[in-house]
């Protein structure tokens, strides 16, 4: 596996290779194994208490697989391709096949080249979320993890060309804003619409690990703000 | 947590390993987390597929066998199967004649479902899927993820088993699985939460003077937290909502479940049952079959639902035809 | 207390009635305490009435029917039944060939059955009684109580069953008995109490990491408190007992019952079956046959028993006869 | 029903008939039902907790069919033998065949008197405790009910023809001694005997009620011991 530090590459003008992108899902990972309890315990109050768990076992397997799925030859497109397919067959549950068709759809628009720019990825991650919302049938305000990324891809797409690290961190900081702004909505998709009127005033689990997914590619596209 | 488990991760293929000891002349694992009859595929059977989170047993896989199931993917506990379980479990039991998927209404089962049946359709595999939403505690609406599935899944994999075995076609399986769906309503009490094992901790917790009224079986809070009641009225509680939404009307016959959630005794599901029937024979309402016991379960949690479907002879007929499976056997 | 219930005093008999209304094919309450299949008294045949305490369910009622028991006799909550309803159950169920009591060894369960057996040879009817005592729990001693009967009740019931189904004499009824008492050993954990609904406390607590070992089944407290352990450890605290004992060897069939308390759900009781699978093919002893369920329950305790029986042809053909019962059936 | 005074026929020459026995009864019922959470709580510890359910679910409808058993025409032998079916019929468990024999048993030794005298009572206990023990196979110090009765009623017939209501509380005395002389004993008949050493320091349920059943006897024959 290529050991190249996150960030090497990047320059005035940042261009986004399978380091990088292995660089994501491994802080992806880590994030939300640290975040493992808090997300699980978002899903007990409105759901079946089993998010953080379900990812959790989906983002090991993923980094288990990594040092294959990177490995010479491997295309961005091709690294996410085999992301999305370790993510649907292990994590289950709604947000495996949600976050499998993001990586998915992802992969499918960043076409062979060896490495993308930021125009690129923003136009991918809108590919991957317009298939999320329409895997899940999913509308703004359904108070779901739609309602971050959609927000935090906007950002993104209308921040640049803007100094990169500036962008992801105001993409992260809108989809933070996204996830918050719906937590006092009534939940219309997923488990937490059986509650209905009860729902409200819950902060949605995948809203929450949808952040968490923009932090790891702050973290690992933006060297600056990187935690470690 | 206290459970007779050794690590729960792995739980699921532990237990499923058990029953296939248990049941070596009806089933076999044939990878993980995919339980097949034993004499699967037989060419020119409609196969029946269902599956779902584990935690609800003996659903699905103890309803595989003769007159009921072809194959079960039970996924990690409360959580759907992914699409590769379900994919394998399609491909074991097509035997030409069509698969049929049947699907409780969770998001993430009929997502994970939608994938696989993608997948088999590639395979050249014709694929239907019947969607069971008859939990009446959730509003229904065209903008949510609509009603679950819960007990009605039961009488939907009985009757189109039952069909299936018979030797029906793909459409007409699909057709009465329909027809159940259609006339099945369910609701549910908890008198204690439960414990996922990976979790250690119970997903909600009741005073002992409180109940959870329509709850679903994933351990997910119901629509009311209410006062404990004695039997009758808790009876009245899940039967009423019940019978004003098909309408259930004076002079339906129907088949009346007593659902355990896994933690009440049989001793006061009975209890349960004898006053829905008094409830319905007072409405003019005939018990004309009935189902009592653990069977659609919610781990070790303590409470029971009430499903009641309208009979006529076609749905009744196939519900008294034999079945043969490790949870539910009668005929032959 | 959170139980489905209505009022305490009337929950045996409100669960009888219910059970009754669900099986209206297999029996009916011929009196409070007193159910009797629905064809009895069948003439020639020999009457096999079995009865304890309430709370175990679904013994035994639920296990009246073709091929198992003609009537059952539940008392109270733990308490056994009195001798008006022993006999009353016995009067109804005799054709002409002798009835045969088959008995927990609890002092009040023998000597209730012992005075409604002088009441009943009064009347002419010849009765034998067999005592089942299976528990390798408690020290057998001729000066003590004894072992107390638990899971090999419902295999003395079922193969006893069988034989009287088949035409089988009072004495031939009563050997068949004895060879299941002879070769059947049991032993029960506990991971939790469970609540006299009467009473409206759990007998007995446990804290979170303890578990009971060598209970009964009426709440009573076992032979130790030892830590909580992960399900193959139990399993094994629980089978060595068992097998040194009768003693099982290698070379052996036996069938082997995971037997639930009431309040561990079937996923847990498949870890404990495939374990215990695993622990007798490693003393080279055949499982050939199994049973896995919540069959002699503990109202809502958690935990399970093990139950084992040496089998030969002669047992095995008996086990397998077919049966129709509300909680036991196949075969026909 | 005979409304006489507990107490009112005895002088110098004590007898014991119909009103008497009754009183006696209802007295023992009156106890029980006061301790009934204690009886099961003893019997939680070392049975299965339904000791003083049993008793006092028995002994209410001994109570209740009393005016019925004690009307004119009877005597102590035909109320005894209709509280012993009753106690038979409605008690269950091990108590219901011990008590009812016991009362079966003083019954048949009473013949068709319409009252007896202190000795032919006592004699007629002993035949009772007789029929308890066999009906038990039971042995002194298997921690029963039998080692609270055996000692009372052995002070009862030793007592006598000393003061009565003297006698009587010496019978009681002696019958607590026994109840708590059995406490560290390991219990070997009953459910008890199911703990083997765990039975040892606990109080017998079964002894405690028989002592109540001694104290009922007291207050209802001695008049001046009688509480109420
Ligand atoms: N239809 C949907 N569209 C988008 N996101 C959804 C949808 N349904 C559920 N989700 C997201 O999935 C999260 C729950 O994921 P998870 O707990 O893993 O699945 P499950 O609900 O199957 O247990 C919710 O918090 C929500 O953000
Ligand atoms: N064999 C016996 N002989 C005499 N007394 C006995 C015997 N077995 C049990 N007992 C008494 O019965 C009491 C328990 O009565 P109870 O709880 O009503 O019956 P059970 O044990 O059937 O639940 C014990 O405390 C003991 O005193
Ligand atoms: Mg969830
Ligand atoms: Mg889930
Ligand atoms: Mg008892
Ligand atoms: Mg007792």
């Amino acid at each position: 596996m290529t050991e190249t530090p996150a960030g090497a590459v990047f320059g005035a003008a940042p261009t986004v290779g399978v380091p990088e992108l292995a660089d994501w899902l491994r802080r992806f990972a880590a994030l939300v194994a640290a975040a493992k309890d808090e997300l699980t315990a978002l899903d007990a109050a409105i759901g079946d208490a089993d998010h953080g768990v379900n990812l959790d076992r989906g983002l090991q397997a993923v980094v288990a697989r990594l040092p294959e799925l990177g490995a010479p030859g491997a295309t961005p497109a091709s690294l996410l391709k085999g992301v999305a397919l370790t993510l649907i067959s292990t994590v289950g549950g709604a947000s495996g096949p949600l976050y499998g068709t993001f990586f998915l759809r992802l992969a499918g628009s960043l076409g062979d080249a060896p490495a993308v720019g930021p125009g690129e990825l923003a136009a991918g991650l809108r590919a991957g979320l317009d298939g999320m919302a329409e895997r899940g049938r999913t509308q703004l305000d359904d108070k779901t993890m739609v309602d971050a990324l959609a927000p935090a891809i906007a950002a993104l797409a209308a921040g640049l060309p803007a100094a990169w690290d500036e962008v992801l961190a105001r993409s992260v900081a809108a989809g933070a804003a996204g996830r918050d702004r719906v937590t006092p909505l009534v939940a219309r998709k997923g488990r937490a619409s059986y509650l209905g009127e009860r729902s409200a005033g819950h902060q949605d689990p995948g809203a929450t690990s949808a952040v968490l997914l923009l932090e790891a590619l702050r973290d690992a596209l933006a060297p600056a703000g990187a935690p470690g | 947590m206290k459970k007779l488990i050794n690590r729960p991760e792995d739980l699921v293929e532990e237990s499923l390993a058990g029953l296939a000891l248990a049941q070596p002349d009806l089933l076999r694992v044939v990878a993980p987390g995919v339980v097949v009859r034993i004499d699967a595929p037989r060419r020119g059977k409609v196969g029946l597929v269902s599956g779902g989170g584990s935690g609800h047993e003996p659903l699905h896989a103890g309803f595989v066998g003769p007159g009921m199931l072809d194959a079960a993917c039970p996924g990690a506990v409360f959580t759907s199967p992914v699409p590769d379980q379900i994919l394998a479990a399609t491909r074991a039991v097509d035997g030409g004649a069509g698969v049929l998927h049947i699907v409780k209404n969770y998001t993430g089962d009929v997502m994970n479902f939608e994938m696989a049946a993608e997948l088999a359709a590639a395979d050249g595999i014709e694929v239907r899927a019947v969607t069971v939403a008859d939990d009446v505690a959730v509003q229904d609406s065209l903008y949510t993820a609509g009603r679950r599935g819960v007990g009605g899944t039961l009488l939907v994999e009985k009757i189109a088993g039952a069909a299936a075995e018979a030797g029906a076609d793909l459409a007409e399986v699909e057709r009465l699985a329909r027809r159940v769906c259609d006339g099945a309503r369910s609701m549910g009490v908890a008198l204690s939460g439960c414990t996922v094992p990976a979790v250690g901790r119970p997903t909600f917790e009741l005073a002992d003077d409180e109940m959870e009224i329509g709850i679903g079986i994933h351990g997910e809070p119901g629509r009311a937290r209410v006062p404990l009641a004695p039997a009758a009225e808790v009876v009245r509680q899940l039967a009423e909502p019940i019978l004003a939404d098909l309408p259930f009307r004076a002079g339906d016959g129907v088949l009346a479940f007593v659902n355990g959630m896994g933690g009440t005794p049989l001793i006061e599901l009975h209890v349960v049952f004898g006053a829905l029937h008094r409830l319905l024979a007072g409405r003019g309402i005939t018990v004309e079959r009935s189902l009592v016991g653990p069977y659609v379960t919610s781990l070790e949690m303590a409470g029971c639902s009430i499903t009641l479907l309208r009979l006529d002879d076609e749905l009744r007929r196939l519900w008294d035809a034999p079945v043969r499976t490790a949870a539910l056997r009668w005929g032959r």
